[in-house]
């Protein structure tokens, strides 16, 4: 476990060699073995008169790294080419594939397309959705929710609901993410929002 | 009567120049971070009723409104006198010094002359120093006072650090003193005006570029700016301002950048021949007025084109609508301005080229004209302070004192040592 | 009169100053507080120089003297200290009245 | 208007002075020196010595009395001391006993010297006090003591190195 090894200098090439003994100790197994000091493998250190004097300094290095800064700006003042974009004001491309807020799908006379089957919420992983459910009159169906809130802060947009749901009642093909609100009950979105807040030219 | 408003006029113009840079350092700062970083920086602010946003100018004054808003917090175990003395410290120190620094050539108004600076003394550097180590009062007291252990430690840190590095300050200049054989601001500054060989200004920084790197690192520790800001470094250390808010902690950051402001002044009057136009000494300014008008007017109206121009390039870039307040903003910006001053500046041009100038007008254009070569240098320098800071990292506190005690005193040592002997040499 | 034309008013302020640290040095038993009055005290004696030098002899020798004077401060100060620092070291104190080793 | 800056500045550096000695705690007694010395600096003004005034202000104030804060911050002296230290009316007595008697006689020697000696307030050379004749002074006529005293700083360096770097 305890090696002693011939350091030569760092730069290895220097005609005088100086031989030191140091003793490395990887890992102390018996502590009880191991010497009173040890050194760990820690780097050699360069002699002060071995160093480059320009690298003591530093003023190449800092006249090359203001140069890189100067030349990005200029770049953004003068060409203009900043990746950002003004946010509120421009909104950034969102694919079509992109998970947003849900919305529910209405039947063609305006009710709510979910039969209230409980699907969406036992498949969501983070248990955002809370549905309450009511006898309709409408023969086709049983019964549809009475009471359909997500919770957009619990809400991880991972798509399960849209998957699990068997009528097709939710989607997430909005485009829109939540924005900043001032309460945090603001985030749970009822039937009402999800259905009717939702931008306009949508596909059925 | 004239003499009593030169006495005031003086001082007050000097203050106000100085604090005038305070806000436009500002704004360089966050804005020329932001587009340093490729981002857009500040543009939210904006006064209500108006819409204007000045491309997050209005952010210093929103800034102003929050610190002055804020509660003004006194931790419970600082002791009150203290912790309410030290930024005022730090503040007055810092606008003590400005004092000295001379702003143009002395102007001749018909029979009566008067320096252009705010005390006509010629203590010069010594005046600039002797103050300027009075700061360290502010971070010594803002440490103790604070009545907590980490500002105590930031303001050991920070003090011992101001303290070397005001030995490296005074050493370098003292090579510039030996040149010029003064440490009267404006006499250095009219020596500037000589030329080298016949070709090269005789600028400090052509005759001890040792002694100006090392004046400008000792300017960056002096005034606590990265890379040297140990006493702030927010993100890992805790610095002497910890327990600081609202006011106080504004008259801290106000007294940063107005030392800096006063610095890059004296970086400029030292090394860059301070109100010295290259190739262009007073005399020749007086006595070619009008050319220098008309290229002063020429100057100033292209400048104000181009800024026009690239307001309105950003505006179009930022691809708002019409509709959009920002966009009529930047129009009327660009107008007000951009487009106005050029026309204005043109204007003036015609008049200009059609007058003959006469009186003490011509002393005045050549003290203007000294006062715009003085402001635009400081302002590169202020924009140096800033431009550093974003490049390069924080370094560490042994590094700090190594740098201070062990590469820059002895440099200085050696290099007044040298200047001494070549001026033996050359004299 | 005016004060400025007499050197009296610097001297008895001078003397004023002197006589404070004088009685500081022998009031307080802090260390620090000691080397302070000592300061003070030779605050005073510039001031006595100058005005002497100023309005007696008309020469700017009371000024070089006390600029002499201060770079003798300035060294006293550093080396006072660090005899203040050293027996803070070894003692964990700065009060005289503890430094009783010399007492046998 | 000067005599009324002679009074202020006097005024400052005595009750500043007076503090010093009173403030228990050694942070504060070193600020109220610092005014102090500051008060003194506009004393040498008045007394036509801007360079020493200057210089007042650079080595007392800026440089000397911030490194006995920084001492005193850096043993954190006041709060170990602070408790202990009580002025007893015997200390009390003493101070007075040599004070008022020692002051006494200053002031008054200081008074009869309007007497003895005859003041040359009109013939001072107009750029007395000026930074180059009093450079000028320095480097011709007191050379030596100048040399001197840089020596003595040199040694003094030495000396707090020495101090610093050895553990007693």
């Amino acid at each position: 476990m305890i090696e002693t090894v011939d350091q030569s200098d760092a730069r290895g090439t220097s005609s005088q060699k100086r031989k030191r003994e140091v003793v490395y100790v990887s890992a102390p197994l018996d502590l009880r073995d191991a010497p009173e000091t040890f050194h760990t493998s820690a780097p050699p250190r360069l002699r002060w008169w071995r160093r480059p004097l320009l690298r003591l300094l530093y003023v190449p290095a800092i006249i090359a790294g203001m140069g890189i800064t100067i030349g990005h700006l200029l770049k953004n003042l003068i060409l203009l080419r900043q990746p950002t974009i003004s946010f509120p004001e421009i909104k950034p491309f969102i694919p079509k594939r992109f998970r947003s807020r849900h919305r529910l799908m209405q039947k063609d006379d305006g009710s709510v397309r979910c039969t209230a089957c409980m699907c969406c919420a036992t498949a969501c992983p983070s248990g955002c959705i809370y549905i309450v459910a009511h006898e309709v009159e409408d023969p086709e169906v049983e019964k549809a929710p009475r009471v359909f809130d997500i919770d957009g802060l619990k809400c991880v947009y991972c798509g399960f609901c849209v998957e699990a749901c068997p009528c097709d009642a939710i989607r997430m093909d909005t485009g829109v993410y939540p924005e900043a609100e001032i309460k945090r009950g603001n985030f749970v979105w009822n039937m009402d929002k999800l259905m009717h807040d939702i931008p306009d030219n949508l596909p059925e | 009567m004239t003499e009593a408003l030169v006495l005031i006029l003086r001082p007050l113009g000097a203050l106000g120049f100085f604090m005038t840079l305070i806000p436009i350092m500002i704004w360089f700062e966050r804005k020329g971070c932001a587009f340093i970083q490729d981002r857009v920086g500040p543009n939210r602010a904006f006064i209500p009723g108006l819409g204007l946003r000045l491309a997050g100018f209005v952010h210093n004054l929103a800034d102003v409104v929050k610190l002055v808003t804020k509660e003004d917090f006194i931790p419970a175990f600082a002791h009150r006198g203290l912790y309410i003395a030290a930024p005022m410290l730090s503040m007055a120190a810092a606008l003590l010094t400005y004092a000295v620094i001379p702003f143009a050539d002395d102007l001749t108004l018909g029979s009566v002359t008067f320096a252009l600076r705010a005390v006509d003394t010629d203590l010069g550097i010594l005046f600039i120093f002797a103050f300027s180590s009075l700061a360290v009062y502010g971070v010594v007291l803002a440490g103790y006072a604070s009545g907590s252990k980490y500002p105590l430690l930031g303001g050991i840190r920070g003090t011992a650090q101001m303290i070397s590095y005001e030995v490296s300050l005074g050493l370098s200049v003292m090579g510039i003193v030996l040149i010029f054989g003064t440490v009267d601001l404006n006499e250095i500054c009219r020596v500037q005006g000589q030329l080298l060989f016949g070709v090269v200004p005789k600028w400090g920084v052509f005759l001890q570029p040792v002694g100006f790197m090392l004046y400008l690192f000792a300017a960056f520790a002096e005034t606590n700016r990265s890379p040297f800001d140990m006493v702030e470094g927010e993100s890992e250390i805790v610095g002497f301002h910890t327990e600081y808010s609202g006011t106080k902690f504004a008259l801290f950051f106000m007294g940063e950048y107005v030392a800096m402001a006063i610095q890059a002044a004296v970086i400029v009057t030292l090394f860059f021949g301070g109100w010295q136009i290259p190739w262009l000494p007073t005399s020749a300014l007086i006595e070619n007025a009008s050319q220098v008008l008309v290229v002063l007017l020429g100057a100033i109206a292209v400048g104000a084109l181009g800024f026009g121009v690239l307001l309105l390039r950003f505006h179009r870039w930022n691809k708002v609508r019409w509709q959009d307040e920002r966009k009529r903003e930047g129009i009327i910006l660009a107008i007000l301005l951009g487009f106005g001053p050029a026309i204005t500046a043109l204007l003036g041009l015609t008049i200009v080229l059609s007058t003959d100038l006469s009186g003490s007008v011509p002393n005045v254009v050549a003290s203007v004209a000294q006062f715009l070569a003085f402001s635009v240098k400081v302002l590169f320098f202020c924009w140096v302070f800033i431009w550093v800071r974003w490049t390069l990292p924080r370094f560490r506190y042994d590094q700090v004192m190594f740098l201070g005690w062990k590469v820059m005193l002895p440099l200085g040592l050696l290099n007044l040592v040298v200047t001494a002997g070549l001026r033996l040499l050359w004299l | 009169m005016d004060v400025l034309d007499r050197p009296e008013g610097f001297l008895m302020v001078a003397a004023v100053l002197f006589v404070i640290g004088v009685v500081g040095f022998i009031l307080r038993r802090n260390l620090i507080v000691l080397f302070m009055c000592v300061e003070l005290m030779l605050n005073a004696v510039n001031l006595t120089l100058m005005a002497v030098a100023r309005y007696v002899g008309a020469s700017m020798e009371g000024q070089i003297m006390v600029f002499l004077v201060m770079a003798v401060a300035a060294a006293e100060t550093a080396v006072g200290l660090a005899v203040v620092i050293a027996i803070y070291r070894k003692r964990a104190t700065v009060d005289v009245d503890d430094m009783t080793v010399m007492n046998g | 208007m000067e005599s009324l800056l002679f009074w202020f500045f006097s005024v400052i550096a005595v009750v500043s002075a007076v503090l010093m000695v009173c403030f228990r705690n050694p942070l504060m007694g070193a600020l109220s020196l610092a005014i102090s010395f500051l008060a003194t600096a506009g004393l040498f003004a008045l007394m036509t010595g801007p360079f020493v005034a200057i210089m007042q202000v650079l080595v007392y104030a800026g440089a000397i009395m911030v490194l006995v804060i920084f001492v005193i911050m850096l043993l954190r002296a006041d709060e170990a001391s602070l408790d202990r230290e009580r002025i007893g009316p015997f200390r009390f007595a003493l101070g007075a006993l040599i004070g008022l008697p020692f002051g006494g006689f200053l002031l008054v020697a200081v008074g009869n010297f309007g007497g003895k000696v005859e003041a040359a307030t009109s013939a001072l050379p107009p750029d007395f006090g000026s930074m180059k004749s009093f450079g000028r002074m320095l480097f011709n006529q007191y050379m030596y003591p100048f040399e001197i005293v840089s020596i003595l700083l040199l040694v003094a360096i030495i000396g707090v190195v020495v101090l610093a770097k050895r553990d007693f």
